[in-house]
């Protein structure tokens, strides 16, 4: 364990957990000696645990249209989106759109 | 054009005594639900709930959008379809199941595929579109029709055991549906209640939310789900509330200076077909 | 005793299809909602849409309490209901309804007021109780009811704008009704719906919950939502899970050595009549 | 204003707020030199923001039956009921049962 962690959470709602082994809530524990803004998470969460077809979660360098990124139950385009600087015990939740009825 | 009525008869009263006695509805909004006419696309899992709570609450106009036929596997959740009406046409199950429950609603039946060329002439004489649709073509089309037509959109949608409700252009502030989605996603991302499935409980509980955001806005009455996204997860029964953005500055269709001047082919520029049965579209 | 069913027939597997296909349900799940009965107490604004969706689900066996008649007042919100069965006993109505949307569901229709001489005769042959009663005196006589027969209590209330949601009685820590409110309210500080009013979408939503959360129960899928409370505010559209206290080890009813061991006079220990139309009893 | 202060959230729920001036949310500013419960919460209550009939809130030192407590979403008997003392940025939830349907 490294003397300086940045935990966060990691959600999953509407789909989007079964890009990432089926799992709806995750504790990361990051290296907190460096900065983590949004753009970084991702990275690090497709090198790390996205297990299914990164199409479908990425485009680019950013969420591919149609998943929504909330950190902290709050739109992350309010929070300056894929350069938000993470925060310790910050939740971002992903969330696929439905469509259906 | 619709008469407006101007008072509540006895059997009114008698009828809506337990919702009129409630703290900012009253004879008023009683009066306004009579004289407000509702357009809800789509008779199937989040349809049904929606139109039958807005029939009994006493709404006085009510639309109904389906080209679609009553089929077996709509019965686990699409409840104003009752097992004798399998084969007949969405809209005229749901207009016969209504009219036992409400007779005094006036309901009108829209047999057909909603596309740009007739999307306008069917919401005009409405005040509220309900999107309780089960594509992304016509998620849309109607939230660009609403916006150039300056009417609230309270879209639902249920997949599996997840739901999702929030009310687009509503207010000064209120963002649409593109604004959250400017660009459609990608046809292999989207999944449809038929490959997918979806509990019917789940349906019915979006579809009724749908109708209290619509009977709220009608009144007047309370706090409307504008700028904000309700989640719901099935499985673990959790409910969140989102604060998503207000108005994007830059919208194509809800901006000071829209991109989108009029409705487009949406089939086209979403990849994929206006119904829940198919593949995506074949662009070559 | 009731036949148990070892498959699915084509039909069941046509109609249901979009409910199989749900991770975690299949045709075993389906199978078990084939072969389950459940009780609804309360056919008014919570049990009407329960009803609709464990019906429409598959459920093979449906239990229907409610003594009252189906009244004008009731249309608004109680959904099973129509026009035409207005001063038909409301169970009936409900079977008649719910037949046509499942015509393979068993319904047994217990038109009667529930009390501590019959409960457990009326109870004894279903696997879970919905609680979509309307009084105090009948909540705390099924939680008891319950407890002493094991079974899971999905229970739902509603009130004007406002709605409540939990499953008593289920699982090794799930509370029961007497660990969260181990003395009743004083009579005084109850509000009926006749009195409050109440909003037909809101207990649309709530009753469709509780047949999810029946529905969870008996497939074994998700997290039931035991030891939590669902609160929710239509006014403002918000919704709060609350996490609630595990078995309280000195409850009277559901301890380990509880102080109350046969059914009570519940209108006595409420100091309330078991409907929602009277005043407080008069107990001098 | 004084030097210190304990800032807390009231909210009411389900009809509770009824009995309290039909508000659902209050921010309060209580004195931050003294040590705050819930039971000298609910004094405070009594003497200052209960409307009502306050027999309808309040029985002998505690809140009436039918009425939950809640303390940043989780049921205060977990944490000590009456005993409980009140935290900066506490958020105290009062929720009538209700019976109807
Ligand atoms: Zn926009
Ligand atoms: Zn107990």
């Amino acid at each position: 364990m490294s003397a300086k962690e940045l935990q966060i959470n990691l959600e999953f709602s509407a789909g989007a957990e079964l890009l990432f082994g089926n799992i709806k809530r995750r504790k990361l524990s990051l290296d907190g000696t460096v900065k983590w803004t949004v753009a970084s998470l991702l990275k690090w969460m497709h090198a790390n645990i996205l297990t299914e077809r990164p199409e479908l979660f990425l485009q680019g360098d950013t969420v591919r249209p149609g998943i929504l990124v909330l950190i902290n139950d709050t739109d992350w385009e309010l929070l300056g989106e894929l350069e938000y600087e993470l925060q310790p015990n910050d939740n971002v939740l992903f969330i696929s759109t439905l469509h259906g009825g | 054009k619709a008469e407006v009525h101007t008072h509540l008869t006895n059997d009114d009263i008698a009828r809506f005594s337990r919702q009129l006695i409630l703290p900012g509805f009253g004879v008023q909004g009683q009066l306004k639900l009579k004289n407000s006419a509702v357009l809800i696309v789509g008779m199937g899992g989040l349809g049904c709930p929606a139109a039958q709570y807005l029939a009994a609450a006493g709404c006085g106009r009510l639309g109904l959008v389906d080209y679609d036929i009553v089929e077996r596997n709509n019965f686990h959740r699409q409840t104003l379809h009752s097992e004798k009406k399998e084969g007949m046409s969405k809209v005229d199950s749901a207009r016969i199941a209504l009219l036992e429950l409400n007779s005094s609603c006036q309901i009108k039946c829209h047999t057909r595929l909603l596309n740009s060329l007739n999307a306008f002439s069917v919401l005009r004489a409405y005040d509220v579109i309900l999107d309780c649709s089960d594509n992304v073509p016509t998620r849309y089309l109607l939230n660009d029709a609403c916006v150039m037509l300056g009417k609230p959109l309270v879209s639902g949608s249920a997949l599996k055991m997840d739901g999702q409700l929030t009310v687009y252009n509503y207010g000064a502030d209120g963002p649409c549906y593109r604004c959250i989605y400017p660009v459609p996603p990608p046809p292999e991302a989207v999944t449809n209640c038929g490959d997918g499935g979806v509990l019917g409980a789940i349906t019915g509980t979006i579809g009724a939310l749908q109708a209290l955001e619509a009977i709220k806005v009608i009144v007047g009455l309370g706090e409307v789900l504008a700028g904000r996204l309700l989640i719901y997860d099935g499985f673990s029964n959790l409910f969140r509330n989102i604060k998503i953005r207000s108005k994007r500055p830059n919208c194509h269709i809800c901006s000071a200076e829209p991109l989108i001047r009029d409705l487009i082919d949406y089939e086209l520029f979403c990849g994929m077909h206006a119904t829940d049965k198919d593949n995506p579209l074949q662009l070559l």
